[in-house]
């Protein structure tokens, strides 16, 4: 009976975890673009372009992301600020901001380096294209409206959760304590218009306090 | 068809043109290597290593068929080609053939400075990315002569043992979608996902993390950390049970496994394999017992090892590993201690975001290490480290400039796959399959 | 009713191709085919004067010539694959050891 | 005349397949020459109420003797053309003549309306159906010692063609 | 033969194969479901509600697409395998009743394609015939895998047709003890197992007369041998997709449509083998006089499929767990347990089932 015995084990696992599938406990695939799963807080997606609460741009055409991306997707150019309607409060501003989706490796090293803010990671994801010349993303569509809010290449797709787009860069907000844990759980940004949300990160023992009372 | 003829013939076919005349590829004049060796493949290989293959100078040539297993085949495990010399379903010889994943990374590497790297190297073995970011940070803090700071190292071993049970759990699921045992694959990728979600938690990326970097890791753990980890710790034994109750006992599982590519403890050292491999011919070697790195000697753990070589041994230290990274797991949770996740050093790491509006000194760091990078003093040096697939090395040669001189990586992949010839050698051919998942090659990190 | 005679008509020209193939072709397993062939006319004939002379005995026969058959199918297939392991080749000229 | 019809179709299909046989030089066609033959014959015992030879006849030759020869085909990759290269000159002249021969005459006293099974003629044939018990009723009474002997004969091939196929490495 | 008794002749056979048609449909669908509930995944889900629609779909896609022919196939052979695949599958399932003979205008319509009276030996016959597609795709192909294939298929196929057999024979054996004579003749071996074991002993009076009961081990070796027969997992070498991508590597479109199909209605056609010599075929209560004539008529139609659908969804439930065999071991399974285990158990169960008929030897 040994070795039917062992057959049986093995049924009984296929067999039980189709139980739990059908009874719905234990499913690990979605119905994705109806389900979409809930991202983490430094999720890495699509780039943007950060404005000030008073309308005016973050980029200062500093070429720091430029400088520093791995895979040279970044392409910037500064341009003096016309001081009678300036575009940014610095000197300059990013007046061509080119970030090349198809090269892109999403390392997140751009946003560590800019020293403004500027360029921040939204959640988004899809962004496939029928074109390549649709992936390079411009200054256009990088950069978010007066509101907060961020555009879209394809504002109809249908697979693309929109609200993604509005989600605040934890990447940034994990990276800007850079090793030091005296400075965690301090707001290190200047604000940003728009719904996401910019608290910080808690520090160490608020992070092991709240695990050890969520496990209690 | 003569030799010249063949050589000459150059086949390709330009849209809108005659199509020329089809030329079928003679495979079996494929040569594989010299048949003269008398069944020393060995010699063929420049080792000294006795084989059991065994050149029957009785079965006629007509018997024996070379085929091309890959580049494009569904068990190669990316894009490994393998001549093989068949007799009926019997093994004979085999070749591998690599480099159709060859992305010049190494080359690459002396283009980007060495905080850079980090995303150069993780990209190489793609299933243990923190291990490769391991090994570089490793070696570039060797260069630099610096120690970085104990909850840095914990955060490192954390993700890194981590790491470990997700790629031996793809590769026990691969293992067992290739044996047939489909369902197995499922399972390995579902844990594998539990595990995989808590990384992205972290590092905002599921691979190719560029999570560790030298000077310690780039951001701290997440909040609610610990439970994520604990309810990892919780569930992964019961699916290890689940495991061993699909395939551990299953008489079609040992059938298929037992004695089946076997590599000895001789030819496994001589061969410089390394890793689960190694482990399963008996030899008790892990780096992380005998050249200990990040302060893993702190944490109590078994170096797991099998006794015959053979593809279940493989499979079985596989199992028994992840039980043990759990346990490092659950120590390092337990034990984590407090404070700077990365060395305090203006010269390696950019400043805290909140001191560049607040010190001129801050600004010029942070602008000179996000443009320049930081300068490593010239040197060369080796720092490897304990990867799911064994000895992963990496060889720096810095001239004093940002970026490195020479990158090597000791991939252990590459060296494993040498194994193969031996270990297929007389097998059948459902066999190559077992024993080509069980080496549990990337060919990323082969090719590189 | 089809004439038995039809059948046995038929049956002699199976035999006939059979025989002239198993001595024209020199391929030992096409040779082994032609027997078949010929076993099989034979095997015709068997059930075709069976039911003629309405005895069931010419079916039992024909069922042991097709046990008999295939264990000298066996047997036959066994040597060839052995001949051919020490002499790659099939052509029954080229095995002419016992010729002297 | 359904017999007629089914008896012109099936043996035109049984010498078809025995053409192929003998004239095709790759030896997998000729098997399936010789497995389209064997099927036409099987066709053949049906309309004659052969039911369980023709039965028989689909399962040992098509399932077991046909798949021996293809695999010994595909096994020792003779499935190519062969040489036609004959060693005695003469004899497939002959050969050929003396079946043409022989097919003419089959032919000739067929049509004539040569009297094949005299005994036929006098007995009055009535129609015995091939079922399975018919078959085995005088299968194990009167040919019980033959059925012994091809029992016999059976293993004896089956233990001879295992000692045959079977060799060991020189290893071991 | 009456022009009415022609037209239920074509419509039984008409009927059988559109049953067979649409079972298919279903059974693909049904173990892309089955899997992917076996392995935490949703499946098909999008043609039609629960994604019912995706073999349609799937066949639609086969249908339009281009089928390639390579270069170097034997051309003849490589377009004539796929109709050798499919014509004995269907051929098979023409045996098996599928539901209690149906009265139609004074007419007994037995649903069933022919009922033979050497249909088992017919199943072996066709069964054995199935074979020849395997090894001639793979051969024509001009294309090493699948020679591999088809040289995988041909070893496989005669090792578990003789188990095969010699479990049928079994219960073949055994159905004459239950009756007026021996019989091959599908349709009465499921009369025959009408009733229930209340003669043995009345404690049995509920348990149905199913041949599985005393021949629970040749139902054992019957599954074995059908699961190999029809190429499936574990037994599936000859497509093993990991290793030699299978004997239809090099056919796509409608020609590789034709394999698929054929494989899904071998695995009907043997599964209701199965249920009919072993679980009864549509023998189950019909509540007659209960519930309306039409459903009781019906019923042993839902009892069949029932059954042939637990023994498919063993199939898949197989599938979804144990790995594949080794040639050697699929050899060595065959050989030296099934087909000796299938002796053993025909021998004794012919001695017990003498000694309960005609007495014990020395009377």
């Amino acid at each position: 009976m040994g070795v039917f015995g062992e057959f049986l084990k093995g049924l009984k696992v296929t067999g039980g975890v189709m139980l739990r599938t059908i009874s719905g406990r234990e499913l690990v695939t979605t119905r994705y673009p109806q389900e979409m799963r809930e991202k983490p807080q430094r999720f890495h997606g699509r780039h943007v372009l950060n404005r000030y609460p008073d309308g005016m741009e973050k980029c200062i055409g500093c070429q720091l992301c430029a400088g520093v991306c791995p895979a040279d997707c970044i392409y910037v150019r500064g341009k003096d600020n016309d001081p009678d309607n300036p575009v940014s409060p610095g000197e300059r501003y990013g007046y061509v901001y080119e970030v090349n989706m198809l090269r892109c490796i999403f390392c997140g090293l751009c946003v560590e380096a800019c020293p403004t803010e500027a360029i921040t990671m939204t959640h988004l994801f899809e962004m496939s294209t029928t074109n390549r010349q649709d992936a390079i993303y411009t200054r256009e569509t990088l950069l978010m409206d007066e509101r907060g809010r961020v555009p879209h290449v394809f504002p109809n797709d249908p697979l693309a959760d929109l609200s993604e787009l509005d989600a605040a860069d934890g990447w940034l907000k994990a990276t800007a304590p850079a090793g030091v844990a005296a400075y965690e759980g301090f707001v290190m940004w200047r604000e940003t218009p728009g719904p996401g949300d910019w608290s910080p990160e808690p520090s160490q023992e608020e992070r092991d306090r709240r695990s050890e009372t969520e496990d209690g | 068809m003569t030799e010249d003829k063949r050589t000459d013939t150059i086949d390709i076919w330009v849209a809108g043109t005659e199509e020329p005349e089809f030329q079928p590829t003679f495979e079996g004049e494929q040569e594989i290597g010299p048949e003269e060796t008398g069944g020393r493949l060995a010699e063929q290989y420049g080792s000294v290593v006795d084989d059991d293959y065994l050149f029957d100078d009785e079965v006629s040539e007509d018997e024996r068929m070379v085929i091309n297993m890959g580049p494009q085949h569904p068990s190669t495990h990316g894009v490994l080609r393998l001549q093989i010399e068949l007799e009926g379903e019997v093994i004979r010889r085999t070749k591998p053939i690599i480099g159709y994943l060859h992305t010049g990374m190494e080359k690459t590497a002396e283009q980007l400075t060495f905080g850079q790297g980090t995303t150069n190297v993780t990209r190489m073995d793609y299933l243990s990315p923190f291990h490769g970011e391991l090994a570089f940070s490793l070696a570039t803090e060797k260069l630099l002569g610096i120690e970085v700071p104990p909850r840095a190292a914990a955060i490192r071993v954390l993700m890194t043992e981590l790491n470990r049970i997700t790629s031996h759990l793809v590769a026990l699921a691969t293992g067992g979608m290739d044996i047939g045992a489909i369902s197995m694959m499922i399972y390995g990728f579902r844990e594998r996902e539990s595990i995989l979600a808590f990384f992205e938690k972290t590092t905002g990326l599921r691979m190719n993390h560029n999570y560790i970097r030298p000077g310690g890791v780039a951001a701290d753990l997440p909040a609610g950390w610990k439970d994520d980890v604990a309810a990892i710790l919780a569930e992964m034994p019961r699916r290890v049970r689940e495991y061993d109750d699909l395939l551990q006992y299953n008489p079609v599982w040992l059938a298929r496994t037992k004695g089946v590519g076997v590599i000895t403890a001789e030819e496994a050292v001589a061969y410089s394999i390394t890793g689960p491999t190694l482990r399963a011919t008996g030899v008790d070697w892990d780096l992380r017992k005998v050249f200990p790195y990040s302060g893993i000697d702190q944490y109590e753990f078994e170096v797991v090892t099998g006794e015959n070589g053979d593809v279940y041994d493989r499979y079985r230290v596989r199992v028994d590993e992840i039980a043990e990274s759990l346990k490092i797991v659950s120590q390092v949770m337990d034990t984590m201690p407090k404070g700077d996740y990365r060395i305090p050093d203006r010269k390696i790491t950019p400043p805290p975001r909140a001191r560049i509006d607040e010190s001129m000194e801050a600004l010029i760091h942070h602008f000179k290490l996000f443009t320049e990078g930081f300068k490593v003093p010239p040197g060369e040096t080796y720092a490897a480290v304990e990867s799911p697939r064994g000895e992963l090395g990496c060889y720096l040669v810095s001239d004093g400039g940002p970026k490195p001189y020479r990158m090597h990586t000791r991939a252990p992949s590459f060296y494993n796959l040498q194994g193969l010839p031996i270990a297929m050698a007389d097998s059948l051919m459902a066999d190559t399959i077992a024993t080509i998942a069980s080496l549990d090659p990337v060919m990323g990190d082969v090719d590189r | 009713m089809v004439d038995p005679g039809w059948y046995m008509a038929v049956a002699a020209a199976l035999f006939t191709i059979g025989a002239v193939g198993l001595l024209v072709r020199r391929n030992a397993l096409v040779m082994f085919m032609c027997i078949e062939l010929m076993l099989n006319a034979v095997n015709l004939t068997l059930v075709a004067a069976g039911r003629a002379l309405n005895d069931i005995n010419a079916q039992v026969a024909v069922f042991f010539i097709l046990v008999v058959a295939a264990a000298e199918v066996v047997v036959g297939l066994a040597i060839i694959v052995s001949i051919f392991r020490h002499r790659e080749t099939a052509s029954v000229d080229e095995l002419s050891e016992l010729s002297g | 005349m359904v017999e007629a019809v089914v008896f012109v179709l099936m043996a035109v299909g049984a010498l078809g397949g025995a053409a192929i046989v003998v004239l095709a030089r790759n030896p997998v066609y000729s098997a399936l020459g010789l497995l389209g033959t064997l099927f036409s014959v099987a066709v053949l015992y049906v309309v004659q109420l052969a039911h369980t030879v023709a039965a028989v006849q689909v399962i040992v030759y098509a399932g077991a003797v046909m798949t021996l020869f293809l695999f010994v085909i595909m096994l020792i990759g003779v499935d190519r053309a062969e040489m036609i290269e004959e060693s005695l000159p003469w004899q497939r002249r002959i050969v050929l003549t003396i079946g043409v021969l022989v097919v003419i005459l089959a032919g000739t006293l067929t049509v004539s309306g040569f009297d094949w099974v005299p005994a036929a003629t006098v007995t009055n044939p009535g129609v015995t159906s091939g079922t399975v018990e018919a078959i085995a009723r005088p299968m194990f009474t009167g040919w019980v010692l033959a059925f012994e002997a091809t029992a016999l004969l059976l293993t004896i091939s089956a233990a001879g063609s295992i000692a045959l196929a079977h060799y060991r490495r020189r290893d071991g | 033969m009456s022009w009415a008794e022609i037209g239920l002749v074509v419509l039984r056979v008409v009927l059988t194969f559109g049953l067979l048609l649409v079972v298919t449909v279903i059974n693909v669908w049904a173990e892309r479901k089955i899997l992917a509930d076996m392995q935490n995944r949703i499946g098909p889900d999008r043609a039609g509600p629960w994604g019912i629609l995706q073999t349609v779909a799937d066949g639609l896609k086969l249908f339009f697409k281009e089928s390639v022919t390579p270069r170097r196939v034997e051309l003849g052979m490589f377009l004539l395998a796929p109709f050798l695949a499919v014509v004995p599958a269907f051929l098979i399932f023409m045996m098996v009743p599928w539901g209690r003979p149906v009265v139609i205008g004074g007419n007994e319509m037995p649903l069933q394609g022919a009922d033979l009276n050497i249909g088992l030996l017919f199943i072996l016959a066709m069964s054995s015939l199935a074979v020849y597609a395997v090894i001639l795709a793979g051969w024509s192909s001009g294309s090493k895998y699948p020679l591999l294939g088809g040289v995988r298929a041909t070893a496989q196929a005669i090792s578990y047709e003789a188990a095969m057999g010699l479990s049928m024979v079994a219960v073949v054996v055994f159905t004459a003890t239950q009756g007026e004579g021996g019989t091959l003749s599908l349709s009465e071996i499921v009369t025959r197992q009408s009733g229930n074991w209340g003669d043995i002993s009345p404690l049995f009076a509920w348990v149905p007369r199913w041949n599985v009961f005393p021949q629970i081990a040749a139902f054992v070796i019957f599954l074995i041998a059908i699961v190999a027969e029809t190429n499936r997992a574990p037994f599936d070498l000859v497509e093993a997709e990991q290793e030699i991508v299978g004997f239809h590597a090099e056919y796509s479109g409608m020609r590789f449509a034709m394999f698929f199909l054929a494989e899904y209605v071998n695995i009907f056609s043997m599964s209701a083998i199965a249920a009919t010599l072993f679980l009864g075929g549509w023998n189950g209560p019909t509540f007659e006089g209960v519930v309306p004539g039409l459903v009781s008529a019906l019923l042993p139609t839902v009892w069949f499929l029932a059954k042939t659908y637990a023994i498919v969804f063993v199939f898949f439930w197989v599938r979804a767990t144990l790995p594949r065999l080794r040639y050697d071991q699929l050899m060595t399974l065959g050989w030296k347990r099934l087909i000796p285990a299938a002796v053993v158990w025909l021998v004794v169960s012919s001695v017990v089932m003498g000694w309960r008929q005609f007495g014990p030897p020395w009377s």
